[in-house]
């Protein structure tokens, strides 16, 4: 075991990707000589160079469509979308090209690519840089949505996703690169199909994913001191939804809240509640709630971007509510 | 032929192939126009009649290892790169003998055995699939080209600028192959271009650039074949403007308000198969028969598609969700 | 009453905007000179000239971004985007400055922009042509989404959604263009806050919109003859949602089935689900339900495109599912 | 002062203005990024250290009702424009009394008072809206016309290029001003454009353009004042390059591995501050005690900006989710 960061973690895995396959590399902007916008990639320009740690120009449209193009032809690109927040420019090609482009051959052509951001908010870095939409591309059929949580997921889910012969996003949120916690050294490839119970308990199934792990962890210790025991799951994979360990997980518990940081309406939470109301319907106590973010852009003033996201007290009110207390 | 076209050494047998090239694409189409009153073919019907010089002309210079990206009005391109005209009409018709086993109609023609990459019809969207195809082969060393087929309307998108600049800054092998046919569904293009000189535009990315005239396949195919080994010999992308022009409807629901038939008419004078067979003729390359023997190998090649497609089998509707992923993960 | 299509009706629509109010303007690609994709405005051209009908290039950012700042400068642009499909490519501008800009300004700007734009499957588009995002893009806070359904709402929801103040985006499926019935000759604005009840029923609630709703209605008729009675909502305003209504209809009936031709994961259908989760669980009878497309892009061929998408077999099945027969 | 400059008449008292313009930003600046290790701004910080010229110089060419739209680097823009350092420096604290009432902070200014369009972050994002302003102007016949910065790297984003070609195909009275700092976070113009003469881009849309060096406030605002004629009278949009530089780190997070120091100590002996006092002290416009003044009254106002900005009110945490949409419609 040794002491790392999660930002260390997705390095390690970034270059073991690339040592193991010399069809992988990786491109976006600011990727090489400034060092990674998160100085992810910090140092890889000088272990591989230029040509496989691939600066691009301020194009997220056309770098995104040669990476999934590139995937097509033989290689293994690492994407990298610098954030979600830009994403947008280049969701055309994910959309109508990534997504579709199996199917619409015929089975022809695959697109093993793996697309790579940041994601979320927290920093007060205001409405055109702190979406999460993470969730909201788990809409999309054809593609894989991750959100790696922990170090053991971003250190192992890139490897899985190259692995894998269609296109698979892989979403970063941009507040766990600093978190620090112990790791093995032979940490490697984990599944990318199911999610986690990353805490058990009897009374309550709380499920999330990504930058909200962490709060509802601590918000499941608190229930604690409450009496109320929660089960907390992340979902590690955002699309497919590992229904099976949810609709397991609720039958037990009988009662579960959902925190998502993505805005609530259309979010990956109202799915998963809509998931739990067709599959384990009878066996509810209680109505499933939700803790997602308020339907605002999110504002720049610290205390008015930390009422805006999903915190531990939230969650606890909402699993309190849905214990009736 | 005119122009460049007359110093090209052509040969009686090419002249003939390129003009049967042409015609074989005419008559598919023609064909495919009445498949669609009768309901056989459905969606969008995108008919590439008077612009079969371009796809001919320089698919003829391309290798079996080469790339191909198009549009949605690629019956032409699909044909000319060799995918078997029964797996093209199976397609319009939906059927799971199609080039895309059905899920890809008119519009997305795909075909792995020939590098043939659609298909595309998000206007613009097909540029960063170039440059990422051209790329890979880059990295991997793979000596070959991608050639990229877009209309002039594709050149306001973003995707244009952005995959322009890419390609000519990466050195990448494409060749960018504008089929200028001067409207944009109704937009003229100086009704959406402040520069309306296309081959200026890809001058601005540092990207060598040529026009050549469109209707005259022997010109368009020299040009593409001195690009191309540009190309090849490492010199980056290359971007050839043909200008052309469209004799039908932009699509099957298209009026046609925005030209007069004044102007359609001054076009179909140059039709560019009807150039060709002029040209044959007076060098008498073309000789009695001929045309005749062409024809009647098209009409057996329509005929036998259009027989092959009626035939064909409907994927079954259980199949509904194959290729959304891989079977099973390599 | 005189008989037209909704067609005509979006057109009149139109065409009374611009003769009532100087500011309104029509731009998009081919809305002049071709006379619209789907001929929404032929004539229109010739009656207010090209400044007013205005085509544009193929730069689907760039217009849409024009139109959103022309709308904070004064004026009241109605932008075409030719189909959904094709606004993935001014997602940047919708999302990040049309949704944004009255919060992030601080309420100094705002931005009353009309953007209309064809969706839907079901006429052979295949992949790239046949996307149904209007509930996605009811995720984002700061805009207003609407989906006319009828000839009513297709003739009355312009005006008023010129008249708001914030961007309304206007999702018109382009199954309904032809779609023929009697119009009041002084049809006028409507509202777009309230869904409407277009069939009134005891036993179970069938909540849809847009081009799902024909189906809806024909599938409650077949229900009928079952003795089964099936209330119609039309959602008409997919953002924000009119949570009343939906709940008071289910409180009544104590089964709903949702009918969405959205891609079923993170669809609205989900959010719908779940607010009656949140809303109503007491008062169900039965888990809700929800009809929505196959998760796959939309293939050519006629069989597996049916099989795509909602239908009326598949709302019956949906419906009588949920009355447990 | 430099080239274009030396034949611009400067009065002492126009000189000493431009001067004390750029000083304000500087010292306003160089107060922020003390204020950010102090934790009081936060989220992300963009210094226009070095760049002073180009905003100061353009923005004194442009009239009450002319409209800016500018980037998340956008401080100078601001105080140059005229937003009182008060409303602006809340903001960079959050605070309810900043030009955006908290919610958008360093890279979101804005004021509807002087026709202020932010503060935009996303790049190449504010280009669009540039357009659409000049387009609602010409439609209303205001004769005024819109202002647009950016910087060199949004050159290659496909918004680019569709909102010059739409400025330049409907004659919009735009004056984009590309700040060239050469330096897109980390990555060299040349390892990302193919073509890398700005200008040059800017002519391919039929648009005028022109370079400048942007460290000559007198040049700026020379050209700036040149072009803004010609989009008045009529012309259509124009261009102006300025050729600037970043002394700072793109952001407070920037180690700043892509350049050398070399690099950065050649470019800050062309500051355009110490340029145009050294020309001033040279003509004798610069009288004993001048600069002390400028610096003791923009130490006052920076000073007194700061005291603002702490004693200001939070906004309520029960408005969050105010202005998200209006309150009654209209
Ligand atoms: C991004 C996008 N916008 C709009 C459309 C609708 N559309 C399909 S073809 C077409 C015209 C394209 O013109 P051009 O690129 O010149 O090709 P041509 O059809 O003339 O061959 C348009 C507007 C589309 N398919 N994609
Ligand atoms: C669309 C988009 N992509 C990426 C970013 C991240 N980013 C912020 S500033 C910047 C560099 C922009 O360079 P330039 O346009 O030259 O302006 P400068 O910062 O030099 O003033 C980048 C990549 C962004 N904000 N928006
Ligand atoms: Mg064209
Ligand atoms: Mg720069």
């Amino acid at each position: 075991m040794s002491v790392t960061t999660y930002r260390e973690a997705v390095r390690a895995a970034i270059r073991e990707a690339m040592q193991r396959d010399e069809r992988v590399f990786l491109m976006g902007e600011d990727v090489g000589h400034y060092g990674g916008c998160y100085a992810v990639s910090k140092g890889l320009l000088e272990e591989f160079g230029p040509e496989r740690i691939r600066d691009t120009p301020l194009s997220e449209s056309a770098f995104t469509g040669a990476g999934i193009a590139a995937a097509m032809a033989g290689m293994r690109p690492i994407v990298e979308v610098m954030t979600v927040n830009f994403s947008l420019l280049a969701l055309d090609q994910i959309m109508n090209t990534a997504a579709t482009i199996r199917h619409m051959s015929g089975g022809q052509f695959q697109c093993p690519v793996v697309i790579r951001m940041a994601t979320g908010a927290g920093r007060q870095l205001a409405a055109q840089h702190s979406h999460s939409l993470e969730g909201w591309y788990a809409h999309i059929p054809g593609i894989r949505v991750l959100a790696p949580a922990t170090l053991e997921d971003a250190r192992g889910m890139l490897w899985t996703a190259l692995e894998d012969p269609d296109p698979v996003l892989i979403f970063e949120n941009a507040l766990l690169y600093n978190m620090e916690g112990e790791l093995a050294d032979d940490a490697g490839a984990v599944d990318i199909d199911r999610a986690a119970i990353r805490r058990e308990g009897r009374d309550i199934t709380l499920i999330t994913y990504g930058g909200s792990l962490g709060k509802t962890l601590t918000a499941a210790e608190e229930l604690e001191k409450d009496g109320i025991s929660a089960e907390v799951i992340d979902l590690r994979t955002l699309r497919p939804l590992d229904e099976g360990t949810i609709l397991a997980s609720v039958s037990r518990t009988r009662r579960a809240v959902i925190v998502d940081e993505g805005w609530r309406t259309g979010s990956l939470a109202a799915e998963v509640s809509a998931r739990i109301m067709e599959g384990a319907f009878w066996e509810l106590d209680a109505p499933v709630g939700r803790v997602c973010s308020a339907e605002v852009p999110i504002p720049y003033a610290q205390h008015l971007e930390a009422a805006a996201i999903p915190q531990v007290p939230s969650i606890v009110a909402a699993a309190r509510a849905a214990m009736g207390r | 032929m005119s122009g460049a076209g007359a110093k090209v050494h052509l040969t009686r047998e090419h002249g003939l192939a390129l003009l049967a090239q042409m015609l074989r694409i005419r008559r598919f189409e023609e064909r495919c126009a009445e498949l669609y009153t009768q309901e056989k073919i459905r969606g969008f019907l995108h008919l590439y009649i008077g612009e079969e010089a371009v796809a001919t002309g320089v698919m003829e210079t391309l290798a079996p290892e080469d790339r191909i990206v198009a549009t949605y009005r690629e019956h032409g391109h699909a044909l000319a790169r060799g995918i078997s005209m029964n797996a093209v009409m199976a397609e319009m018709y939906g059927k799971a003998a199609g080039c895309s086993r059905g899920r890809g109609g008119s519009m997305h023609l795909f075909d792995r055995e020939t590098n043939f990459y659609g298909g595309n019809a998000i206007v613009g969207g097909g540029l960063p699939m170039a440059a990422g195809l051209a790329l890979a082969d880059r990295m991997r060393d793979r000596a070959a080209l991608t050639c990229c087929f877009f209309g002039e309307g594709a050149a306001a998108e973003g995707e244009f600028h952005e995959s322009m600049n890419l390609a000519a800054l990466w050195k990448l092998p494409v060749l960018f192959v504008c089929e200028n046919n001067l409207y944009a569904m109704g937009t003229r293009l100086d009704l959406s271009e402040a520069e309306t000189d296309i081959a200026a535009k890809a001058r601005s990315y540092a990207m060598p650039a040529e026009a050549v005239d469109g209707m005259d396949v022997v010109a368009v195919e020299a040009a593409a074949r001195r690009l191309g080994a540009e190309i090849r010999e490492g010199g980056g992308p290359r971007f050839l403007e043909c200008r052309t022009y469209r004799f039908r409807a932009h699509s099957m629901f298209d009026p046609q308000l925005y030209r007069t038939k004044e102007e359609v008419e001054a076009w179909t004078e140059r039709d560019p198969i009807a150039r060709l067979r002029a040209w044959l003729e007076e060098v008498r390359y073309l000789h009695a028969g001929d045309l005749d023997r062409i024809e009647a190998e098209i009409a057996d090649e329509v005929e036998a598609a259009v027989a092959f497609a009626e035939a064909a089998e409907w994927e079954p509707v259980e199949n509904l969700m194959t290729d959304v992923g891989a079977e099973a993960r390599t």
